[in-house]
């Protein structure tokens, strides 16, 4: 079953992709569903600007404003931002580190379909009596007393997609710690394997909170327990500390990889290695590390008590130097370089600024006594749309324009690019940077509308107005891919012509079995090394060429995730009263699930072989190898 | 530089309700944190775009040559040092200040001191936030009054915060940073108001809900008048009066036979005396309704808006918690003429003169 | 990868002192158990014979701390060939569940 | 690796769970996995002991009048045996004797079923008291935290019986002995998971 015998056709396509094992297909399933959450969320966004574009509008409801900023912000971490992540470290990782496929290719394709049909059942609340509506931080209190079932698709949703979530990040730690080529060691892993590593233990230690603290609003909306509420001895204050456990690693999970996106980015860019590696590493981990000791800080208000703000708020501020020492290596890694200004450098060079006015942002905020004013105001909205537009967005767009070669063996286009950027850029510091001064000027978040007597008219018009210049923005870049994709010129291994790491060293997109002979890696950055000593193949291998052991393509992962997303109907209406069938969809659901779990685990799954002499006729199929 | 900026900031925004106008200590020992930290932070900014502009500029490919390859440097041990030692030092020229203020504000350890003659010597207002609207008592003093708080100025003012339902937050900008309003536990923290709020163009401070808490979140506002100890000891002993005023005129009397047990039952939720204690209404107390900026916390003060409210609530605060006038009057719509006469009444219930 | 393992058959002297290794450290998990037996029996007897609280509260948390030790290094083999990672991700999950259970019973206030 | 490839006590390698690759990545992953069930457990005895005693005004059950030390007792003794029990089985497998193996793991499974036994017994006691998951914060941290425990150990004793039953046929090979091991660790973290359940909701409910 080499490249050879691929069935063709859309339905095969089409199955082929369900029941698919292979890492870089899975990468393409997270790019293409993380993007079309990103226009979902990002159409939410446009609402939510029009309707504050001037005072009294009365464009949204209320109670439809809620849903749209919490679907909003819920769609963009958990449905757009980390499977775009996912989608890179699934597509990149492996081949980084001279890998033939991630660890558990079975559960990354779980992982994946978990996720997705999690998102999808999330945002069917809209179809089906209303979306969640107590933000994303869906506090305690008022999400017990939130009408509908809005709050139980979030949970159940999120509960679903998490585990997912929780699955890749399993697999890719174990596929770093025992999947590298030989000679790759952990100090010569390159920067994104490095922060995809942190990211999954991130996501490893704290994705449980998280989960804990939905099954027990789960149990509390659905079958009458009493975890939050106040009058049977509940308390709401357990959720925000479940919650922000979880949630600020969170954003670390976001930033770490676009951190690492960046970090490819000017090395290839500057034609330089990475300027203190060893420091950037570290600083890695220590970001990781103190990520876990200070969620508190967005509970300052919550009258935690003067010890604990204190403590919060020095932990708090700690992270600013692990963070400058990466943004001072990075300035150092292009100082001396030479910088070619394609799209992915200029991404990453316009994050440098705009990453370190969200971070500075974020260190006021860490002082306690200032957060008393700045809390639940604009001015947090502000920043944390810079760090993470800024910074996780940019990430993306940046890393979406690097792999897309790697990914699709065609380039997207430099000068539509550069006109995404430009409107993306100028759009994003207008809308955000005018609403730190809306913060001061006490305008709190999450109002679906103000008064005209309040002074804030003028600077929320021109919020607005930013938001059209990022939506012109995105809808370039979807021209840009509809445009390279009909055009599909093929380009060779290392399209950028300055790669320094493994996945450059292979056909773009690489066979299905990534590498046909291992290969030995010298140093850090081993394609680089090997291109400066002449080496035309790019890498010296570890093995002679002979037989490779692949996974098979498998239905169960789709089927299995199937199963949980009908169970949840069934646990949502369950108390209903007048939905008989309720218990039944459940039992069914569940019945999927199980029953296709027991199926994997009984019959055995052993994978096939790719002859030596497939893998000779394969290299022979004439795929180019670069300039 | 950040300095001229906000000044020059602080003509957009109002004083009513901007934090960079500070009227009261707690919100000036904040706007200074402010400051402190914006020229930090504008420090590292500069540093960090001059290091990047320089880059950028020297460094581009056009002008090192297409074929260079530049040095493959490794890094540099005393520059790390250099980068982690720097930010540090900033950091802890934050954190004196930081805990210090931490702790300072936390502070109400004279919060129940008794003054000489045994009366306590501060003001203790017990807050309780309610779906979209707010109660305040004065325990010490024996009444209550909503929407609406009336402080004295240049004294410290103790709170005890509450919610009957869920988390709201109490946040007055200009007068200082706010503090979560939780339905499990009473938080306490103190605020000052320094300057009167008769000379504020709108006459008031505003008070936002800073916490999410339902469809209309948006609305929850309060407004605070600061007056001098004088004033506010006269209006504390008007609202104690057991008697409201009388109710003047036709009108009024009709309306207050239909606020009344025998007519709509409004009673049944407004209590129209100020004398009493907190948390026991369903609906805000009305003893001052005549002498509000606003209604029902946002609406401009005039009958128009009355009665508008009265007749149909849900259309001004969605999900609010008192029901549209036709239900309490047998599902019949009131008349124009009802409507005026209970705003007419309303509009009179004062205890200012 | 999977299909290069190969097969090792040992000398007959490699094999029998290979078994008598295992035979050894069986019997040093028997003292294990019989060790958590007897932290077990402590902690259930400080309780029943009802010394103040401030006394057993720490007594028994250590018992339990140390039994837990005792499960991951001699049941689990935490300190084996190949366990480094394994147990670095462990700590650090111990480390999370510390501050976790700290907090929620220290600062969720009262 | 082949499936079909069959082992004698001498060509059986010291630590067959992790000597194919497919081995040393179960082995490491599930250990993963045990570093986020830790924080799973915590976090349900974080708020456990936050809402311990905690209810509605005049609530009639506290931790000190509810629990009772014998059964607790004899269920921590049948536990922490199933564990020893465990250990054999695993001993037995490095020799590579697969009927010993079997063997241990049944009795392995049985001690582990009377330990559901009794907590099924328990739950439904305190059912009759009128101690329901509905009560009060208490009931309810304490159902979900024990109920999860208990939820693990159905899990592991299924797993324990569907590896008895699959591989009672084929022996012991490279394939399914890192399935066994993992099982056997899973029953390890169980028994610790108890250990703290005893200490901290039962011994420390009790006094108080
Ligand atoms: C990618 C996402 C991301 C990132 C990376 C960060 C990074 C940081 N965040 Fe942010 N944050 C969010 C996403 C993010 N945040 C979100 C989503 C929220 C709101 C959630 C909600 O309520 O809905 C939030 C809210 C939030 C709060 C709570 C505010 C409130 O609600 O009251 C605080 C408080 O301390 C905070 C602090 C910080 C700090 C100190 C950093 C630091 O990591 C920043 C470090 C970086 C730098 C400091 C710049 C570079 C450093 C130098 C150049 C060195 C020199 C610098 C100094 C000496 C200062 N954040
Ligand atoms: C990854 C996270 C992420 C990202 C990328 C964004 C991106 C954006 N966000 Fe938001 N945001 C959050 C996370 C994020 N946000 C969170 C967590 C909250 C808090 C929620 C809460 O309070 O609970 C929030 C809240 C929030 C608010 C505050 C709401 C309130 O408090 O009342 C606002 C207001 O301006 C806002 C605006 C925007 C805008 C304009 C963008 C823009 O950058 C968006 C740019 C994208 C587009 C413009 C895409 C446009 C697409 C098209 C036009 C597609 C065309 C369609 C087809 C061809 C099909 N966001
Ligand atoms: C079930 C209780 C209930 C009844 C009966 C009721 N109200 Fe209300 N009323 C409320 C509540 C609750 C609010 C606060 C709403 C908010 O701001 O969210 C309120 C607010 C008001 C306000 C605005 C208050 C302010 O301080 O600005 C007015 C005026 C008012 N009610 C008048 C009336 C009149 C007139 C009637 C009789 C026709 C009436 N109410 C009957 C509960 C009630
Ligand atoms: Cu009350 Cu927002
Ligand atoms: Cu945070």
């Amino acid at each position: 079953m080499s490249s050879i015998a691929q069935k063709k056709g859309f339905g095969a396509t089409i199955w082929d992709f369900m029941t698919t094992v292979d890492h870089k297909k899975i990468a393409i399933l997270y790019l293409i569903s993380g993007g079309f959450f990103f226009l979902v969320g990002g159409i939410e966004a446009m609402l939510i600007r029009i309707q504050l574009a001037k005072a009294g509008n009365d464009f949204l409801s209320a109670g439809l404003y809620n849903e749209i900023i919490t679907m909003h912000g819920t769609t963009m971490i958990f449905l757009a931002s980390m499977p775009l992540l996912l989608a890179f470290m699934n597509a990149i990782m492996p081949l980084q580190i001279g890998a033939r496929d991630v660890a558990f290719p079975f559960l990354n394709s779980l992982g994946f379909w978990l996720f997705f049909f999690g998102g999808i059942f999330l945002n069917l609340s809209w179809f089906m009596g209303g979306a969640p509506d107590a933000g994303w931080t869906n506090y305690a209190s008022l999400a017990l007393a939130s009408e509908g079932h809005g709050i139980d698709f979030y949970t159940l949703g999120l509960t679903i997609s998490g585990f997912g979530t929780l699955i890749a990040g399993i697999n890719f730690l174990v596929t770093i710690i025992n999947m590298r080529a030989p000679g790759m060691t952990y100090m010569r892993m390159p920067l994104f394997t490095w922060t995809t590593f942190v990211a999954s233990a991130l996501i490893l230690l704290a994705f449980p909170p998280l989960t804990v603290g939905l099954f027990f609003m789960i149990f509390d909306r659905l079958f009458n327990s009493s975890f939050f509420v106040v009058e049977m001895g509940g308390n709401t204050i357990i959720w925000e500390h479940l919650f922000w456990i979880f949630g600020h690693p969170e954003v670390y999970i976001l930033i770490l990889p676009a951190f690492g996106i960046f970090s490819e980015i000017f090395a290839i860019f500057s034609r330089k290695r990475l300027f203190g590696y060893t420091a950037l590493v570290f600083a890695t981990i220590l970001i990781g590390f103190y990520g876990f000791m200070v969620w508190a800080h967005h509970m300052f208000t919550v009258g935690l008590g003067p010890t604990a703000n204190a403590v919060f708020a020095l932990a708090t501020m700690i992270i600013a130097v692990p963070t400058g020492i990466k943004i001072f290596n990075w300035l150092l890694t292009i100082w001396g370089g030479s910088i070619s200004f394609t799209v992915p450098m200029i991404y990453a060079v316009a994050f440098i600024p705009s990453f370190v006015a969200g971070g500075v942002t974020g260190v006021m905020q860490a002082i306690a006594p200032l957060d008393y004013q700045l809390h639940d105001s604009y001015f947090i909205v502000a920043h944390f749309h810079y760090v993470i537009v800024g910074g996780v967005v940019l990430g993306i767009l940046a890393g979406t324009h690097l792999y897309w070669p790697k990914m699709f063996g065609t380039m997207l286009s430099e000068k539509l690019g550069k006109w995404t950027f430009w409107f993306f850029f100028i759009g994003f510091h207008l809308t955000f940077f005018i609403q730190h001064f809306l913060g001061l000027m006490g305008m709190p978040r999450r109002v679906y509308t103000f008064g005209a007597d309040q002074g804030w008219d003028l600077f929320n018009a021109i919020s607005s107005a930013g938001a059209v210049f990022m939506a012109i923005g995105v809808i370039i870049l979807l021209v840009n891919v509809v445009m390279t994709t009909i055009k599909n010129e093929r380009v060779g291994n290392d399209p950028w012509g300055d790669g320094r790491t493994l996945e450059w060293a292979i056909p773009s997109p690489p066979p299905f079995y990534n590498f046909a002979q291992t290969p030995l890696v010298r140093g850090l950055d081993t394609f680089w090394i090997e291109k400066m000593d002449g080496n035309k193949k790019g890498m010296i291998f570890a093995e002679p060429l002979g037989d490779i052991h692949m996974p098979n393509n498998s239905i169960i992962p789709f089927v299995i995730s199937l199963g949980m997303f009908i169970a949840s109907f069934g646990a949502l209406y369950f108390l209903d009263g007048d939905k008989p069938w309720a218990l039944a969809v459940l039992i069914i659901g569940l019945l999927i699930t199980f029953g296709s779990m027991l199926v994997r685990s009984l019959k055995d799954d052993l994978g096939f072989y790719i002859t030596k002499e497939e893998l000779l006729e394969d290299a022979k199929g004439g795929k180019t190898d670069g300039h | 530089m950040m300095a001229t900026l906000l000044v020059f900031l602080a003509g957009c925004g109002r004083e009513e309700i901007s934090t960079l106008i500070p009227a009261g200590e707690v919100a000036q020992d904040q706007f200074n944190l402010l400051i402190l930290s914006s020229i930090i932070m504008l420090f590292v900014i500069i540093v960090v775009s001059i290091i990047f502009v320089l880059a950028i500029v020297k460094f581009r490919r056009s002008k090192m040559g297409e074929d260079m390859i530049p040095e493959q440097v490794e890094g540099s041990a005393r520059l790390e040092f250099l980068w982690t030692a720097v930010p540090i030092v900033l950091l802890l020229i934050l954190a004196v200040p930081t805990v210090y203020s931490t702790f300072d504000l936390a502070d109400v350890s004279t919060m129940d001191v008794q003054a000489e003659d045994g009366t306590s010597s501060n003001l203790t207002v017990n807050v309780t936030a309610k779906l979209y609207w707010w109660e305040f008592e004065y325990p010490e003093q024996g009444i209550v009054t909503s929407q609406e708080l009336v402080v004295p100025t240049d004294e410290r003012v103790y709170f005890n915060l509450i919610s009957a339902d869920i988390k709201h937050s109490f946040w007055i900008p200009s007068i200082g940073g706010k503090l979560d309003v939780n339905p499990e536990n009473v938080n306490t923290f103190y605020l000052t108001f320094d300057q009167q709020s008769s000379e504020l163009e709108d006459g008031v401070f505003y008070g936002k809900c800073a916490e999410l808490c339902g469809p209309s979140h948006a609305l929850m506002d309060f407004k605070v008048k600061s007056v001098d100890r004088e004033e506010f000891d006269q209006w504390v002993t008007a609202m104690q009066s057991e008697e409201p005023a009388a109710v003047e005129g036709d009108l009024a009397l009709q309306g207050e036979e239909l606020f009344g047990a025998d007519g709509l039952s409004c009673i049944a939720c407004h209590a129209t005396s100020g004398v009493g204690e907190g948390n026991i209404m369903q609906g805000p107390n009305m003893a001052t309704f005549g002498d509000r900026n606003r209604v029902a916390g946002y609406l401009e003060h005039n009958e128009e808006n009355l009665k508008n409210w009265i007749a149909d609530p849900q259309e001004y605060k969605p999900g609010n918690l008192m029901p549209a006038a036709a239900s309490l009057n047998n599902g019949e719509e009131l008349t124009e003429q009802e409507l005026d006469a209970l705003a007419a009444y309303l509009m009179g219930l004062t205890v200012e003169e | 990868m999977a299909h290069d393992t190969h097969i090792h058959v040992r000398t007959q002297s490699e094999f029998e002192y290979a078994k008598k290794k295992r035979a050894d450290e069986m019997k040093g998990h028997l003292a294990t158990f019989a060790i958590m037996i007897f932290l077990t029996l402590i902690a259930f007897t400080m309780v029943a014979a009802g010394f103040s609280t401030y006394l057993i509260v720490p007594i028994i948390l250590l018992m339990a701390g140390i039994q837990v030790i005792l499960q991951l290094y001699y049941f689990m083999h935490l300190s084996g060939k190949g366990h480094g990672m394994v147990a670095f991700f462990l700590f650090c999950g111990i480390f999370v569940a510390f501050i976790t259970v700290l907090a929620l019973v220290t600062i969720v206030w009262w | 690796m082949d499936i079909n490839q069959k082992y004698t006590p001498q060509s059986w390698p010291d630590h067959p769970e992790t000597a194919t690759m497919e081995g040393k990545n179960k082995f490491i992953g599930f250990w993963l996995l045990l570093a986020a069930e830790t924080v799973t457990f915590a976090t349900l005895f974080a708020t456990y002991l936050a809402l311990k005693d905690k209810g509605p005004s005049g609530m009639e059950f506290s931790a000190a009048g509810l629990f009772e030390l014998p059964l607790v007792f004899a269920m921590t003794m049948i536990l922490l045996t199933s564990s020893l029990t465990s250990v054999y089985a695993m001993y037995h497998m490095k020799n590579h004797n697969f009927k010993a193996m079997q063997a241990w793991l049944g009795i392995t499974v049985l001690l582990g079923a009377t330990f559901l036994g009794l907590e099924i017994y328990e739950f439904n006691h305190y059912l009759h008291l009128g101690f329901g998951f509905t009560n009060s914060a208490f009931s309810s941290a304490f159902y979900v935290l024990v109920g999860t425990h208990g939820a693990h150990v159905l899990f592991g004793l299924s797993w324990f019986i569907a590896l008895m039953l699959r591989n009672a046929k084929r022996g012991l090979n490279m394939y399914n002995a890192p399935k066994f091991y993992l099982a056997s660790l899973y029953w390890h973290f169980i028994d610790v998971v108890w250990v703290f359940i005893f200490t901290v909701v039962y011994l420390m409910g009790v006094i108080g």
